[in-house]
């Protein structure tokens, strides 16, 4: 792996740490409604699971979508406004946070159902089986989404069909409140996927290089022909579930044991100590995302609402 | 032109896509070796092959989560659903996934996706295999909702379905399929969101659609005898909804009757009787009556869904109150 | 008589009648550890324990399904869906099982199951989190659809809900939470099926309820200084429907406006409408008006998202265009 | 065993066969309606299944659900009535073949949502456990209806609240037309239960003392507070999914082939060369159940037909 692409991994988790501690602060500031879901803690996940992918391959996630967003290309500009719903946003400030999605960089959304995208996947890696066309079909979703019957339809079909489709599971070991092995028979999430014959792995998702790996060498075996794959990998959300939680499921030395293994800090240490780069250099980049963050809010706080006519546009393609 | 049945129809138009473009294909329960629970898709199997005939697991959000999905590559799915009293089960990916996301996304995302299915009642098979709730999904926007009543309406709408980039519930009757009418050969495509005229009269204006149609035609046969003109609307379209020809009808004759399969309450009747007094105020001489299901499940013995389900005569005497 | 707020009100009941009745649990998502993800339930977990609160899988199949085979065992239980949304995930429960399994076995199954849940716009949650889908659910015979507008009839339908024997899906709104009430203490009960006047007067009649109340009570008071009695009726209940105090109500002002938050087309206030008209035709004196959301689906957007929800100029509005 | 309880079992399977048959003919003859799904092929399924149960053990089914009532004890002429939409049939006339049941025998249907029941049984199986009853929820399904979500979501809440039930597939090789493999990414069903933790076995259902020796200890397991269990019961249909099944699907040798296997001649010959009955005591056994069924298809028939103000009753329980 080239310098850059490791300084590459690294702009992005800092990237997306800033968006979403300036995202906090705009929530409180009320200029951010609905629901927001943070990714701090886990932004090795979706950074090492989609750094190995080709263009041709879709990236579809649940609700917690702003770091996918960003590791699929989507600009810090554009993200921020869509938070604002601002005319600018990805989705023209008609989804916020729950919905963004940029379909020309195969970036399929921001799901706020839980779990029901996992057939929207098994849909989408379908089209590529169908057309003969190269990509794979890259499905996030959360521990908690793995106990409804969306979960077991697509990867039943999944495997079925031989799709060619990389599951995901973030197991960020709650969901909302409740512990893993309070709602699901397994603890061990991949343990489910042999329930329909789907070859599964697990792997440390506070390391993004490991998940990096990983993701490489499923995406290879979907890519020749061997059908889907399940990926579970371990993080926790440093967090709470979305603003305003009281977090009365879990104890404050809980979350600081985990956010001393905070994937970001770990990640510019080893840059550092396997001389890839020096702390100089580190800096110099973190204050260049710093810019490319306030740019984004700056310009996002600066964007036109939506026209109200907006309202009704979009509710049909056709006329009729 | 060919005097086909409501099957033969569909089937037909469901054919002529296929061929036309490689784009279409169909998944659902039973479709492929089966040739379709209503044979709707018999002979498709073996012709279009096991990639584009697709028989799947009873995974009803699956097939239709999947059609969505698949139509967001580019391709036009048609997803089915072996009846509309399984649509329940994949009530989120038609409501929440398939009606929004189109807006929820600002316009990106594409889903030609049909989703065809059948409904009604009528045949014994008890509360949960009888349904016609077709209102509440018309309830959607974002979702179209079409509901033939004839042959050539079936096809042509069908292929108008296919052909459209929005996610179309298109819905059939179980009793109607073995039903004949003159069809038009080759492409020949039915726009939806329009109601149309089915018999013009002047006495009385009836408003419905699918199954109820072909009774509301009985209805205004012998009403005919009767020296009674009914003109019927058939609405053909649930969402978006076309008012114009039955406002326009309405004009002309001052009295309605809506008729309708599926329970009265919260309804198809209910959103047209209302929109017939918000637009035709004061052309109404008589109130507009509603005829639909009793408000009850349909139960299994013969004659008790019998009386459940509106008949020929029930029209008819609809009719006669409004005059 | 204590000034409590909604969320207080059904806290309360809720509370009681577990303590009243060891047959009632609660099962859900977060109901237990979390307290409710609108706190409705904070401190029952820790008071009636794990056992008798019960934090469910996100499964909401299973959560009513689950609590309709517990109510069959003579169990009472408070099935909530965190919100309404995701009913559609248990839509087949909800309607085809829940709702049909009375009738369909001969009355062999007794259901006494309350769904709970939570519906609305107006937070900026987009599309599929901001649903009024009441209508839809009303539709369905054998299922009984409550909404209550005030924190006293929130506590008072509750405790009937738990207390009948027919599944009943009691549906809450967000933004009424927080909203004060004069609540009676103690075993207060509030009949299911009764519509009720929240606000007398003599002008125009105003239908509603849920969260639309609140809008149509500003409204009216509003309309007061300008000399305009409206009298407020709160239908509380959709299905069984009871028409009888609009229809009283409506002899007497003989105009009306019909408030929703839901979508207009097959909506509530298309029922509405429908009815008033076929049961008090002679009285109209001007075309009932409805008030209800646009027909899109709900954007993110602050502003966007507010233009398309039913305000109080918007019933002031239609209330002059009646008179 | 006591010879008694051969004979009974027997009596059942027989019972069960003469019904199905007799239903045919008067499906044929126009008198029952809507769908039929026969049970004949599967008799020794439920037959040895519900031995073992105690009147305290619930018992659910789908909508193959003619042999499993007489099983649980409903007699056939209610059976047959229902299936002419009589007023003494189990459900008055309101269910059909699809939706039998006898609350007081503790038989809670007959669903024919496929998968719906699952839920509904975990919630039975809470029932008990929540009251401290003894009993035991037995949930019948088949090999289709673990491709649904409600599968998914029923097994993995019984694992999670360890809830005394006895999930059975009855594994009779297709869904209508589609065979197992073809629609289920593991053809061994049981393995399915694997995934959730769920300890599971599977069993011959063509003899019916090998199914009622596998759900006798399951059901002893799970009454001792061991959760729940998962039997699968390989069998096979002999006749179409339902009355007016093309039958494409399938080769007539195939069917021929398992037909040689018909677990009530099976047995038959087992009880005489075990020397349990001998010929002439079971030929005077059948004897006895043809007169049953005749009987009750007269009964069923000269059955009066509900009221019309029926159609309106129990609607609702309460009065509103
Ligand atoms: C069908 C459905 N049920 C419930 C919810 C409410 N809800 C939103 S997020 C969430 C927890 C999901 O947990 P998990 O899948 O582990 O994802 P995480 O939030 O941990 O990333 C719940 C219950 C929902 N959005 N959809
Ligand atoms: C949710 C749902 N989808 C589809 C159907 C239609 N259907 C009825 S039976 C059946 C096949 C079920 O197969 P299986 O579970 O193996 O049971 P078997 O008929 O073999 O006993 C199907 C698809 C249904 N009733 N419910
Ligand atoms: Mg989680
Ligand atoms: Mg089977």
């Amino acid at each position: 792996m080239e310098k850059k692409e490791y300084l590459d991994l690294y702009h992005q988790m800092v990237a997306i740490r800033r968006m979403e501690e300036r995202a906090a602060e705009l929530y409180q500031q009320g200029k951010i409604g609905g629901f927001l879901h943070l990714y701090i803690g886990q932004e090795a996940v979706s950074t090492g699971l989609i750094a190995p992918r080709t263009p041709d391959d879709r990236v579809i996630t649940a609700y917690r979508d702003h770091g996918v967003a960003y590791n699929c290309g989507l600009s810090a500009r554009e993200i921020i406004a869509e938070l604002l719903g601002k005319a600018t946003g990805c989705s023209k400030g008609k989804g916020g946070s729950m919905h963004m999605a940029d379909v020309k960089k195969n970036y399929w959304g921001g799901h706020a159902i839980v779990g029901a995208h996992l057939p929207l996947a098994a849909g989408l890696a379908l089209g590529d089986l169908y057309s003969k066309t190269p990509g794979v079909t890259i499905c996030m979703f959360g521990d908690g989404a793995t106990n409804i019957g969306y979960f077991h339809e697509a990867l039943n079909l999944s495997k079925v069909w031989n799709l060619p489709v990389l599951w995901v599971c973030e197991n960020n070991q709650y969901g909302m409140g409740t512990a893993v092995d309070r709602a699901s028979a397994v603890s061990d999430i991949r343990k489910k996927a042999d329930g329909y014959a789907i070859l599964n792995d697990e792997v440390d998702g506070m390391d993004v290089l490991a998940v990096k790996e990983a993701s490489a060498k499923m995406l290879e075996e979907i890519r020749a022909g061997g059908g889907p794959r399940f990926l579970e990998i371990n993080t926790y959300r440093f967090r709470g579930h979305s603003m305003g939680d009281p977090e009365r499921y879990r104890k404050a030395d809980e979350v600081h044991r985990y956010q001393e293994n905070d994937p970001i800090g770990m990640f510019r240490k080893y840059l550092i100590a396997a001389g890839i780069a020096s702390e100089e250099e580190i800096v110099k980049l973190e204050d260049v995302i710093e810019e490319e963050v306030r740019d984004a809010v700056e310009f996002a706080e600066n964007s036109p609402e939506p026209a109200p006519e907006e309202l009704y546009t979009n509710v049909y393609f056709e006329t009729y | 032109m060919a005097r086909l049945t409501m099957r033969e129809a569909i089937s037909q138009a469901l054919w002529e896509e296929m061929e036309r473009d490689p784009k279409v294909f169909i998944m659902g329960e039973e479709v492929g070796v089966w040739g379709g629970t209503y044979a709707v898709t018999k002979g498709f199997y073996d012709h279009f092959g096991a990639d584009r005939v697709r028989d799947t697991p009873i995974s009803e959000a699956a097939i239709i989560g999947g059609g969505i999905g698949a139509a967001l590559t580019g391709l036009r799915p048609v997803a089915e659903l072996m009846t509309i009293n399984f649509a329940f089960s994949a009530m989120d990916h038609i409501v929440n996934e398939a009606a929004k996301m189109h807006y929820m996304f600002g316009g990106q995302m594409v889903l030609p996706l049909v989703i065809r299915t059948v409904g009604g009642g009528g045949r014994q098979l008890g509360a949960t295999h009888s349904q016609t709730p077709d209102a509440i999904f018309a309830h959607f926007p974002g979702l179209v909702v079409v509901a033939p009543g004839t042959p050539a309406d079936a096809k042509g709408l069908l292929k108008a379905a296919i052909r459209s980039n929005d996610p179309v519930m298109f819905i059939e009757h179980a009793t109607l399929y073995q039903t004949r009418g003159e069809v038009p050969e080759g492409d020949y495509i039915v726009p939806i969101g329009k109601s149309t005229i089915q018999r013009p009269g002047k006495d009385v204006t009836i408003v419905t659609y699918s199954k109820m149609l072909e009774l509301s035609l009985k209805a205004a046969d012998q009403l005919a005898k009767e020296g009674i003109e009914a003109e019927i609307v058939d609405l053909r379209t649930l969402r978006p909804l076309d008012m114009d020809p039955v406002i326009e009808s309405f004009k002309k004759t001052n009295r309605a009757v809506i008729v309708e399969e599926g329970w009265k309450s919260y309804g198809v009747g209910s959103e047209i009787t209302a929109r017939i007094y918000e637009e035709a105020f004061d052309y109404v001489d008589a109130p507009v009556k509603r005829v639909a299901q009793k408000e009850v499940p349909l139960p299994y013995n013969r004659t008790l869904e019998q009386s459940a389900i509106p008949n020929v005569e029930d029209i008819i005497q609809a009719v006669k109150e409004v005059l």
